[in-house]
């Protein structure tokens, strides 16, 4: 099936004068949501809990198991299993009442609302709510596409190929040779590029400490960079070669077969290499017809769709301002989403969008640091309103607290996902 | 000579080779030549000039060190600096001085005031340095400059710190 | 103004003291009531109490807490939710927002908290548990 | 001495005589700035490195004296002029009296 776009923002601009209209067949109204993170979760629970069963509420995901990008890195570590990273969809739906199907969304009707999964149903919505993640922009890194990722793994969406990742670092020849490919900006984190870097060396520093790191960047920067600096010159020193735009990062090309990698010309062999290719929204929602280049523009009010009042789009996938694109970030901005879809369809109470994120990072075992921010919706964008990052030379006591509050916050956003 | 002789024959110490080791085959010929060349030839490096950037107590008497009495005029060197740093640890800044022989810059707000001096030699494509700063707290970054007949310019560039970078 | 002055000043040395464990089981206890204690006098400006609070705008913002929070359950450093007295609840909010009381991530989202929207997450989170 | 110590520098391969070309130079280092203390409270002493060198064939191209406000890694970026083929030489000056060095040979097209 294939829409034409013209035809959905025509249509898009039409329903801005038409009268809302309830979906046919139970008469509640209904919300469809793509994609089971931080942001579909979320939104899918917020709904149903507070509509308190007004709303008829449809998550769609693929994945049966939930693994969070969110502490990934940490199984790469060795400080997670696989199952404390692993989260399933059944709460929401015996405590809810959210109907979750596992399958993929292939369409959608901006016209005739509704959305059509690859096993070939359709599910008509009164509004769709769209948080589908990232895909990969091809050739942004020359000589990789999906196909070699079984090789050259991403572990960017968490689960087989997070165990794929940590199974090579595992098998690495004694002095061998782990490289990352960087993303550029913007790009989904976590899990952080950085964050996994530290773990890797974690890993590497007690098992085989003649290896090397090597990160390929075409950024001249990174988030919280005098932090990772200086935690890997305490813990990792000699270990981690950081090249970056100055210095030809940006300028890379891999040979999966040969499992060989050019920076700036210059070739070198590696053991693991982890290509992080330049990111995109998730398919969907450029077949929904709803993304502008890169991202889908959203209104900072709302999270709706600047193309269609009644698509929302969440997290990752959404270009909305000065948010990074962290899981945090999608819970905050699905909560802002769910009391507004759930005000429309059923006139409840709508209150002032607000907006929060907070990242943590691990260093070292103990060694956890943050970055923060508030924001708030102005006519623009989402913008920053105040923050705060941990500072170099912290305590040791107050890194280990750090990372300890970063435990506790998993358990809590994942309930606030999943239970 | 005798001072810089005695300290480059620590250039092979351990860690030195370790990581030489590591490089490749050009790259490690290359390095001799260029230790032969250091050992060989007259560098343009005397023993005094060995000592750090002035230290001193205020922004007067650093001023002082570099300018003498000649009062440095506004003009003649710029700073190119973002208005506002957002991590102070790492505050990318240029100095551009056309036609200078010597610039320092300074950050009156630094626990240790001058940051940078920098000499340009006959070689020096143009008379201009970029580096990272680290910055502790919002301030007006400036520099001065020394031209050949032994006049000194003066610029300045005001910033703003969210992170501070001192520690 | 005074007696605020001084009880501002011996919050600040509590929390000053507390500042890397103040969540803490045992010692958050003992300072939530030592809080509750001084923490009339900060509030006592608003002249609010948390049965006046708009427990629906609550319920709302309280969901931007639950990210870390959990409402129900006690972890080391970040405490739960439910069943915490409302003056402690504001008093400790009190002194997040005006920095008296240590730490980035609470200092930053009690920041932004005006007086009414602090009464309405005591009034909201009174009626848990 | 500071160990993993490590040096990077950028510049083309082959330029023209007469050309200025960009020079881009980094060394790993922790750059201890002196302001900071340990976990017991102690200043932990400063340990940078003060000076950096460039030169062309004996002819000096760049001289700084630096202090402990350059961030960690010191990079530097400068030009330098060309005047026929020959090879760079980057010296870096470290608190501790190690001292580290890297060169380039650039050839000239006719």
């Amino acid at each position: 099936m294939t829409w034409n776009r013209r035809k959905f923002l025509g249509a898009a601009t039409g329903a801005l004068s038409a009268p809302a209209v309830l979906a046919e067949g139970s008469g509640k109204p209904r919300v469809v949501v793509v994609g089971g993170g931080a942001g579909g979760g979320t939104v899918a629970r917020y709904i149903a809990k507070d509509s308190d069963g007004a709303i008829d509420v449809t998550l769609i995901e693929p994945s049966q198991v939930y693994f969070s990008c969110f502490f990934s890195n940490l199984y790469i570590g060795g400080l997670k299993s696989i199952d404390e990273i692993g989260h399933t969809y059944g709460a929401l739906a015996a405590n809810y009442g959210i109907n979750v199907i596992h399958d993929w969304a292939v369409a959608v009707d901006r016209v005739d609302k509704n959305v059509t999964l690859a096993g070939g149903q359709v599910l008509p919505y009164d509004k769709l709510i769209l948080s589908p993640g990232i895909d990969f922009i091809e050739g942004s890194v020359p000589g990789w596409d999906l196909s070699v990722q079984t090789k050259m793994p991403h572990a960017y969406e968490a689960g087989s190929q997070s165990q794929l990742l940590r199974a090579q670092i595992e098998n690495m020849p004694e002095g061998g040779v782990y490289a990352m490919v960087a993303p550029p900006n913007p790009y989904r984190c976590p899990p952080g590029p950085y964050e996994r870097i530290s773990m890797v060396a974690h890993v590497l520093k007690a098992t085989n400490p003649t290896a090397k790191i090597v990160i390929a960047d075409p950024k001249p920067k990174f988030s919280k960079m005098a932090l990772f600096e200086d935690g890997w010159a305490t813990h990792y020193p000699g270990l981690i070669d950081w090249i970056g735009e100055d210095f030809g990062g940006g300028d890379v090309s891999v040979d999966p077969d040969q499992m060989m990698l050019t920076i700036d010309g210059e070739e070198m062999a590696v053991d693991v290499c982890n290509v992080i290719p330049a990111m995109k929204a998730g398919r969907i929602a450029e077949l929904a017809g709803v993304t502008d280049g890169r991202w889908a523009p959203v209104n900072s009010a709302d999270m709706s769709s600047k193309t269609d009042p009644d698509v929302y789009v969440l997290g990752d996938a959404c270009q909305q301002g000065d948010m990074p694109k962290s899981g945090f970030s999608a819970n905050s901005q699905a909560k802002v989403c769910a009391n507004a879809v759930r005000g429309s369809l059923t006139g409840s109470r709508i209150f002032p969008p607000r907006y929060a994120n907070t990242c943590w990072s691990l260093i070292a075992v103990n060694d956890g640091v943050k970055v923060g921010a508030t924001y708030e919706a102005t006519e623009e964008k989402i913008a920053r309103v105040d923050g705060f990052v941990s500072q170099v030379g912290e305590d040791a006591n107050l890194r280990k607290t750090t990372y300890e509050e970063s435990e506790n916050w998993y358990a809590a956003i994942t309930a606030d996902m999943f239970h | 000579m005798l001072f810089i002789r005695k300290e480059m024959a620590q250039v092979t110490s351990e860690s030195d080779q370790k990581e030489r080791a590591a490089m490749t085959l050009n790259r490690r010929d290359a390095m001799q030549v260029s230790l032969w060349a250091l050992m060989c030839l007259a560098l343009p490096v005397r023993a005094q000039d060995l000592v750090a950037l002035p230290n001193v107590a205020t922004l007067e008497e650093l001023i002082y060190s570099f300018a003498g009495d000649a009062p440095p005029e506004k003009g003649g060197v710029s700073i190119g600096m973002e208005a506002i740093a957002e991590d102070g640890y790492r505050v990318p800044v240029t100095i551009d001085a056309p036609s200078a022989e010597e610039v320092m810059l300074i950050a009156p707000g630094n626990p240790v005031l001058p940051v940078l001096r920098a000499r340009f030699g006959p070689l020096a494509g143009a008379q201009s340095i970029a580096t990272r700063m680290r910055l502790g707290q919002s301030q007006e970054v400036f520099a001065l400059a020394r031209l050949p007949g032994g006049g000194v310019n003066r610029g300045a560039q005001a910033v703003s710190v969210i992170v501070g970078g001192c520690s | 103004m005074m007696p605020t002055k001084v009880a501002v000043l011996i919050m600040r040395g509590i929390c000053k003291r507390w500042a890397l464990k103040d969540c803490g089981s045992k010692v958050r206890k003992a300072m939530l009531a030592i809080c509750a204690c001084f923490g009339i006098l900060p509030v006592a400006g608003a002249r609010a109490e948390a049965k006046d609070g708009d427990v629906e705008l609550g319920a709302y913002l309280s969901a931007e807490c639950v990210t870390c929070h959990q409402v129900n359950a006690q972890t080391e450093e970040i405490p739960q939710i439910a069943g915490l007295d409302p003056n402690a609840f504001m008093a400790a909010m009190q002194a997040y927002k005006a920095k008296q009381r240590e730490h980035p991530i609470m200092q930053m989202m009690a920041g932004r908290l005006n007086d009414e929207e602090i009464v309405a997450l005591a009034a909201y989170f009174s009626t848990l548990e | 001495m500071a160990t993993g110590v490590k040096t990077r520098v950028k510049l083309p391969k082959q330029v023209r005589a007469g050309e200025v070309v960009t020079i881009k130079t980094l060394i790993t280092h922790r750059m201890e700035s002196g302001h900071r203390l340990d976990s017991d409270n102690q200043p932990i002493p400063r340990s940078i490195i003060h000076r950096f060198l460039c030169e062309f064939e004996g002819e000096l191209v760049i001289d700084l004296d630096i202090g402990p406000g350059i961030s960690t890694n010191p990079f530097f970026e400068f030009q330098a002029l060309v005047p026929g083929p020959g090879v760079f030489t980057f010296i870096w000056f470290d608190d501790d009296g190690a001292i580290y060095t890297d060169s380039r040979a650039i050839s000239v097209m006719s």
